[in-house]
């Protein structure tokens, strides 16, 4: 699962079970919590990522529990913070079709797709050239506020 | 891997009804055991279901899609639910979900006896 | 990274940081944890695959921050488990080298190896076919003792 | 990662030394801060220097070995090292190296003072 940019901190293949997705969150927040993301902010990201691999389990994969999920990290600079890149070889679907039920209209799921976009700054989904489906998503921490004297 | 799927639900009987305590990360692998839990509590049609998330430190969109399940019986059978106990994890989920604006979410236990 | 097991369960590839090191121990923790492996046995093992990594950057990639390790993971079953994989493409050792000091010779260093094997239940220390070096481990749960009547 | 190799540690003055009491995992990131918090404690030639792990969850053998060296920096100098609080996950680090031997662990602060 390549990618155009340098080699991942870290990268993790995981099969499309719903067992694996604790230790995944465990990981990621363990090392945005390494990188300084508050707690709050490790949180949401651990819940972030693990919205959009429930959504490719179900979806996706359509509960098949032998498929791969490929998960990559890098840490950011300028600002500070994280890339996560989440690959899968499901079948895909239009960008467009990736979206959450109207707040408001209170029903169960549909809130997947909301909170990624909510707790995330950068949010791309797209189709993988190779095949299968691509979410990046991307974190950052909060700026510093210095002084302007 | 049994564990990971299982959850422990400790369940008390109130004069009105029942508290159920989930105990652990309520996720993709464990809402179907709460969904398990929530209905067989539901069965016997209780005034009261007291659901306490003290000892739920992580909640997904697969427990709450359980939770609104659940409101949706429960408003259909006259059966007041509510919720108590959330952390500050727990209560931002149900924050951004917009579930505090349709679900009983109180503080404590006693609270939870009480509304 | 192949073997001639079924696909593992997780397979994470780091860079060879002392700072991913804590990312890989709490994926692997919740892991154990929730197969059923008590808190001790679930900090035993974190233990020992810190310390096989410790080793692997210090001495076989000697402190490159840019290498590649690779630690693939089986659930057991029968006896119930977890299997480790950890593989490098370091300079090959012989196996006989990878030892620590005698215990009673207190000095700093020395004790990586022996925690691995006095945590793990399995440790088996070979010069991959492809080159670098693979470390597999195994830890299982104790047996559920059942009466004989 | 900054934060991923800095090792916060309070320093306590004590009438006859210091006391340190680093917080979080000591492992390969974060032994060489500690190592440094020690050897700047050890300038002074203090009396006693209490290293105190009750914030210290997990410790590994780069932990360990700094230890043991500033064991042999206060053996030299005669300053008495004492390390308290260990959790039971770090006791047990230390028993299979067999470090509860030539190092003096006690159990909490009071005693350390003391010893
Ligand atoms: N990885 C995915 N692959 C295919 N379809 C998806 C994926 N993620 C989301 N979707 C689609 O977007 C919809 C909204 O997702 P979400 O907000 O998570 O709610 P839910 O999963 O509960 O339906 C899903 O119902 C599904 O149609
Ligand atoms: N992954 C490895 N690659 C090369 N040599 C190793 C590796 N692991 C251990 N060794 C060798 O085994 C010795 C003992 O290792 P260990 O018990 O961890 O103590 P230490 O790392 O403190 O020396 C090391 O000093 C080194 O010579």
């Amino acid at each position: 699962m390549k990618s155009d940019l340098p080699a991942p901190h870290l990268e993790t293949c995981i099969l499309s079970r719903p067992e694996l997705l604790a230790p995944v969150r465990a990981m990621l927040e363990e090392l945005a919590g390494r990188i300084g993301f508050d707690e709050t902010a490790c949180g949401h990201l651990a819940l972030a990522i693990d919205e959009a691999l429930t959504n490719i389990i179900r979806h996706g994969y359509n509960n098949n529990p032998d498929q791969n999920i490929w998960i990559s990290a890098w840490e950011l600079s300028d600002p500070t913070g994280l890339r996560i890149q989440i690959d899968d070889l499901a079948p895909q679907v239009e960008v467009s079709q990736l979206k959450g039920r109207d707040l408001d209209d209170i029903r169960p799921g549909g809130l997947g797709v909301h909170l990624i976009h909510s707790l995330m700054d950068l949010v791309q989904f797209s189709k993988r050239p190779g095949g299968g489906m691509r979410l990046i998503v991307e974190k950052y921490q909060p700026a510093k506020i210095t002084s302007p004297l | 891997m049994s564990r990971a799927t299982e959850l422990i639900v400790d369940i008390e009987t109130l004069t009105d009804g029942f508290l159920l305590r989930p105990h652990g990360d309520v996720d993709m692998a464990r809402s179907p055991a709460f969904r398990a839990k929530l209905t067989e509590a539901l069965k016997n049609v209780p005034a009261r279901l007291v659901v306490d998330l003290a000892l739920v430190p992580y909640m997904d969109s697969c427990g709450l899609a359980t939770l609104i399940e659940a409101l949706q019986i429960t408003r259909a059978q006259k059966i007041k639910l509510i919720v108590c106990n959330l952390s500050a994890r727990v209560r931002s989920v149900f924050e951004l979900s917009r579930l505090t604006t349709v679900l009983t979410v109180v503080d404590n236990h006693e609270q939870a006896l009480l509304a």
